[in-house]
């Protein structure tokens, strides 16, 4: 008997290492899909040309813009979106069903259109945007319409990651901290969010990464201030490529050590 | 304090739970039962973590239903212990307590003065479950509430956390719901025991009534009393009644039984294979004699199954190593064994 | 030929989108493959080797020489700069009342929200601003019309500006005139003389405004054009190319067909020019004889 | 003690409930905030233009597109995602959050610009773009460039959403199939992902909402065959909104349903 | 079959394992000790889930040391069980099994017939482990380890799974380590015991030679020898040494201690209370007398704690339930202990 299963077994073995492999594979070839045009954009551009734009007070207001108001989106959908992915993650039912549903449909919309749409319920125009322009707080073109652009677009991520976040915390814990006397608040500040952390920080992660890289709702909602995409955009039409990836650069650099820092501090 | 519950009940899609009615007095009530016999929802219940279907608790005359868990004042400890696993000891415990200087307090009673910066993964079971006790004991609480929290634990630790618990609750002056499966924990620590079955309480007494004198097979079984035969009532008298079963007929203290169809049920640690020289008078003892069919070593106990001659029962008896060195049991030997009247229990059979 | 397949792309500015697909396309039995983004775009596309289309077209002829620089090209249409509005806003309603021949007033005195395209990117974006320079002579009672009407948050791209006007967002937009035809949109045609559209004023009047773009180009007014080349030559693509810039869906859509389009611009290939002479005179469209104006309609000078 | 303590507790009470509210509140606002502007882009349209639309040659063929292009998409980003994302769940270390990081990037990068990159890598005029040209098999202007495009920008939400998916999948589940003499396919197959499912399902949602909704990289990539967006897109600047959003809404409807159809049939 | 075991040794951050040497026949080892001491790692090596820093299993001479595990044909159950929650009780089996017929065979023999169609979830903590161990032992493993299967389970289902193992251990013809912290589990189904410390091994020997002849106080302790005292041998003889410990002399029946210093080891069940009326005339008892300092009630035993008068030593007795009652035990009173001689076991202590 052991001689049959011991051949049986050894067929499996290279089977086996044979599909592991090719899994190793397919997720290098992933891999290699987001380094390599990665890797073209860097080398497009010679190390001094980036720098000098570094100077150009048109990029460093760009820069400033976006990364100003990424955070402000980052957050804005932090402190909307874990609220509503907590009740997401200890409802279960129809109605969690469709509200998720409702969540993920943002991303379904073309960006622009998005922002199309938003304008049409932000835009001086109509009701909201008027009394709001009245204020002297306009929510287009400003940095309040890019953060809204953003927030719709990518606020999305942190709601769906936070969602599964919440779910990995066991629930014992929290009763076992509201039984200690502690309201649902504590609870959460000082049981829930600390254990979601890192489901929550992926979630931020992500929102983060797509909120700075948010162009086609951002440009229709707020064109000024220019975000970096928006001048990666202006920089390419005005005088091409060889303008633009610069600028394109720089985006990836500062989001790259935005994100750094984020998950350094955050862990 | 005075805990009271009342007609308690809660509908699961699978199981239903109660009505319950249960007082529990500054004393400890271990509520034992086997898994999924309704022990935790019981303690979720009276904690608030479960919503009740109807009901009502009264803590001191103030009713807990409606209230949310954080405003009951009573204090859980859970299962696994339940502790905050990014806060150390100390800071679980800190979380909790009214008054900082409660946790040096705690800490000291409960012995954790040296774990106290330790984290709960780094912590052994034991000492995880004394940090869960402090955490609850901090707030001051006016039921305590536990959850099976020595079934995870190594049975040298359990013996020791089950003493000093045992210390510990004579000690404080409140209502004890002590959940556990386990019947020596139960017995050793409960001022009371109730056995919970299917969402219900079956029979609620003291450690050696429920033990002794179990009203239906279910406790009898669970507290561990193996020999369980239908038999018949033949004789009625004033000192005790005589039963049949199978083709034994034994001389019981029984007085009040109604039925005549009843379960015979004679605990395995109160048959015995020996006579002791301290013989007593007083106590009349049925002798049968029967060949040893199986025995098996439990470390502090050999069980030894016993086929009885008259019949075809299998009786099962504790028996201590010495015994059973001295009277070199192995099967196929022939035993004496005594049956003490006043340990035969007859559970009344209705239709 | 130059055509790798009998499917001929059209690169083209986007204000022509329409017309192409609606006008162009049934018209032509070739199968066409039209793409169309803001002219400056469509002109970077192909500079930066991001499209290879067979046709281009683009709004504003200067772009053929720069950034791209191509051997010939046509001049086929115009346009005009007409002011839309939005009758529904209490802005645009403003401007109605004003009426034509006082459009600029509610504006000056700021009581209209107005659109425009980025000057620096786009050629709808100075043409405004030339509008603005050559209205402010033209009208009696008006001068200085740019600074006084002028702010930067009237800039939007061009996507963005259509979004804004249909949205309510801004009450008026500085439009091409094909626009405003195609979309039904209500709109004002201003007088040849400040509209950019009539070539007999290309030359003295237009011309005397200009505009420097970021990149330090200074750009001098004159008429909309637009241009259209091949780039890949084929039977087909001269088909194509011959409909595309004589046939009659242009004025269906809005835009200003001149006596003297065609006119080519550069070493145009002998089969272009006979195709195109063809059907000029079987549809005898042209009143006057065909002659180069390339003075005449190369509105833009680009002055380093 | 017990008077204390009441009052002590009761103020507690009121506090966590008003911060409960307050948590709602933020939770549904941000559900309105995406809610409202879908509801004004359905609201805008008359029933029948919608309808009218359905049977646009033009339309159908984008519908179809987009369809099978986000399909394809996302059955790649799944099929090369997933090891990836294993692997990144069952490894820790500095070169496991590197290549998250990595990961994470082609969301920082405006999509507009994520397309001009992949065009310098798969263009006719790279080396990769060429070859494939000339085998027959162009990467731009096809459908292989819309999956090109969707891919690059769409993956990276499976991959980060299925590690964490896997990263709940009790190990020991695995070790016990693989203790059972399966291999690491087998195991992969049989145990680890149907209880890894419903987090994998999250990605895939994710990621086929985003791929179909995608419209800067794919513009770039393949303009034809056109898929929604871009069908969007030009149905836009043609006549405006009123022409473009018909066929945005058509987008949200197929899309939904796709997306309800897709996680019946996975549940 | 045959599984040896040699210099096994694997380091974590907090904890070294081994080196481990240690053969197994077509026998039951159960391998006893507390938790975080070794006993599921020791499984985790052999069954190869855990690679080994160096080290060597042969199984019947075949290397196991670099083999995947999926090739090391070693069959593990899980403590929890680890069932593929997703598939059926049948699924789960069937998944594993080389021959379909082999699914049925195994339902019968292990009585799963009624659950077959459930899913994990859905089953009794003993119905789980019974399908894990099914599903083990449908790929006709070379080795089984079982890690703490009844650990989880309710105690009258623990000690009826319990028989139920031993007779099937008994027809498989395969090693089998059987990891437990539980002596009684240890001792009712080890052919052999191996008490684990810290990552290695301390006594393996078989159940009654651990129990009584525990090699130091940490086994001792572990497996229930509760009175461990210091003490000095004063007196050598042939037929034993006597030992003095607190006040007491006692005569014991061991000759073979080569230390003065030793630990009195004498386990609570091992201390009588009451002379049997079959008094055995080899067999010499030292008797005591004490006062009745605690006793508590474990439910087939009383745990009682005798306050020694010739000195301050404690001595912890197991005292049956009838002899309890017969001696009418509580706080206080006086009673007469009887230690064998034999009972006595005596730890050298090495400096
Ligand atoms: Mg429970
Ligand atoms: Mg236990
Ligand atoms: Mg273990």
């Amino acid at each position: 008997m052991a001689t049959r299963s011991n051949s049986n077994r050894s067929g499996t073995v290279t089977f086996g290492l044979d599909w592991l492999s090719v899994a190793l594979i397919l997720g290098g070839v992933l891999l290699l899909y987001y380094i390599v045009p990665m890797m073209s954009l860097f080398l497009s551009v010679p190390p001094g040309d980036i720098l000098a734009r570094m100077n150009n007070p048109t990029v460093v207001d760009s820069a400033t813009t976006s990364l100003l108001s990424a955070s402000i989106s980052t957050v804005v959908a932090t402190l909307f979106g874990l609220p509503l992915a907590y009740w997401l993650a200890r409802t279960d039912g129809a109605v969690t069903k469709m509200v998720l549903a409702v969540v993920v449909l943002p991303l379904v919309l073309p960006p622009t259109v998005g922002g199309i749409v938003l304008l049409t319920v932000f835009g001086p125009g109509s009701p909201l945007g008027g009394a709001a322009v009245a204020a002297g707080f306009p929510l287009t073109r400003s940095l309040a319409g890019v953060v809204l652009a953003q927030t719709f677009v990518a606020s999305p991520f942190v709601v769906v990651t936070a969602k599964a976040a919440f779910e990995s915390v066991d629930q014992t814990l929290e009763y076992a901290s509201r039984s200690l006397g502690k309201s649902r608040l504590t609870t959460a500040r000082h049981v829930t969010l600390p254990l979601a952390g890192s489901g929550i920080l992926a979630g931020v992660t992500l929102t983060f990464a797509r909120a700075i890289g948010e162009f086609g709702a951002t440009m229709m909602m707020a064109y000024y201030p220019r975000t970096m995409p928006v001048q990666i955009w202006v920089a390419f039409i005005e005088l091409g490529l060889d303008n633009a990836y610069p600028v394109a650069i720089l985006l990836v650099v500062i989001a790259a050590v935005a994100l750094l820092i984020l998950n350094t501090v955050a862990s | 304090m005075i805990l009271e519950l009342s007609q308690l009940s809660k509908a699961y899609s699978q199981f239903d739970f109660g009505p319950v009615d249960l007082t529990v007095d500054e004393e400890v009530l271990a509520v034992l039962g086997p898994s999924g016999s309704g022990k935790t929802t019981l303690l979720s219940l009276i904690a608030g973590i479960t919503g009740l279907d109807s009901g009502s608790i009264l803590l001191d005359g103030r009713e807990l239903v409606g209230q949310p868990l954080e405003d009951r004042h009573v204090g859980m400890v859970f299962q696994e212990g339940a502790l905050f696993p990014h806060m150390t000891a100390r800071e679980n415990i800190e979380y909790a307590a009214t008054a900082s200087d409660h946790v040096d307090e705690l800490a000291t009673l409960l012995e954790l003065e040296e774990v106290l910066n330790r984290k709960p993964p780094t912590l052994s079971g034991g000492e995880r479950q004394r940090v869960a006790l402090a955490r609850s004991l901090a707030t001051d609480p006016d039921v305590l509430l536990l959850d099976e929290p020595l079934s995870s634990l190594d049975a040298p630790i359990r013996k020791r956390l089950r003493d000093e618990l045992h210390n510990l609750f004579e000690s404080l002056e409140i209502p004890i719901l002590y959940v556990t499966h386990d019947q020596r924990t139960a017995t050793a620590l409960g001022d009371r025991i109730a056995i919970v079955r299917d969402g219900g309480l079956e029979q609620v007494g003291s450690p050696s009534t429920v033990l002794t004198r179990p009203t239906n097979r279910f406790v009898a079984r669970f507290t561990g009393n193996e020999n369980l035969f239908e038999g018949s009532v033949t004789d009625r008298a004033a000192d005790g009644a005589r039963v049949r079963f199978g083709d034994l007929q034994l001389q019981t203290t029984a007085s009040d039984i109604s039925t005549s169809a009843v379960t015979v049920c004679i605990h395995p640690s109160r048959v015995e294979v020996e006579t002791p020289i301290v013989a007593d008078g007083n106590r009349s003892v049925n002798t049968v004699t029967g060949t040893v069919a199986r025995w098996l070593n439990e470390g502090s106990v050999y069980r030894v199954d016993i086929q009885i001659e008259a019949g075809s029962l299998t009786l099962t008896a504790n028996v201590r190593p010495p015994t059973f060195e001295r009277l070199t049991i192995d099967n196929g030997s022939e035993i004496q064994v005594l049956i003490p009247q006043e340990s035969i229990h007859l559970i009344p059979e209705l239709e | 030929d130059g055509g790798q397949s009998t499917t001929i792309a059209i690169l083209a500015a986007g204000s022509l989108q329409n017309a192409l697909a609606n006008g162009l396309e049934p018209a032509v039995d070739v199968p066409v493959q039209i793409e169309a983004h803001g002219s400056a775009t469509v002109a970077r596309m192909i500079d930066e080797d991001q499209r290879d289309p067979d046709i281009v077209s683009v709004a504003d002829v200067a772009l053929f020489d720069e950034p791209l620089s191509l051997p010939w090209y046509s001049v086929f249409t115009s346009n005009s700069v007409v002011i839309a509005y939005n009758p529904d806003t209490v802005g645009g309603q403003r401007l109605a009342d004003a009426g034509t021949e006082s459009w600029y007033e509610p504006m000056i005195n700021g009581d209209v929200n107005i659109g425009r395209t980025d000057p620096d990117q786009d050629p709808l974006g100075y043409r405004a601003l030339f509008m603005l320079e050559l209205a402010s002579r033209y009208y009696d009672d008006a001068s200085n019309l740019r600074e006084q009407i002028l702010r930067e948050n009237q800039i939007y791209p061009e996507t963005s500006l259509v979004s804004q006007f249909e949205t309510g967002s801004i009450d008026a937009a500085i439009a091409y005139r094909n626009m405003a035809v195609e979309r039904d949109y209500e709109y004002f045609e201003l007088p040849d003389q400040i509209n950019l559209s009539d070539p007999q004023y290309a030359e003295d009047w237009y011309s005397t405004t200009s505009y420097t773009v970021s990149s330090g180009q200074e750009i001098q007014g004159g008429l909309i054009s637009y241009g259209s080349t091949i780039r890949h030559m084929s039977d087909a693509a001269v088909s194509v190319f011959d409909t595309h810039t004589t046939g009659s869906y242009l004025e269906e859509h809005g835009f200003l067909v001149r006596e003297h389009f065609p006119a080519y611009t550069g070493e145009v290939p002998q089969r272009v020019r006979q195709a195109t002479d063809q059907s000029n005179v079987n549809q005898s469209r042209l009143d006057g004889p065909n002659k180069e104006l390339s003075s005449a309609v190369s509105d833009i000078t680009v002055l380093i």
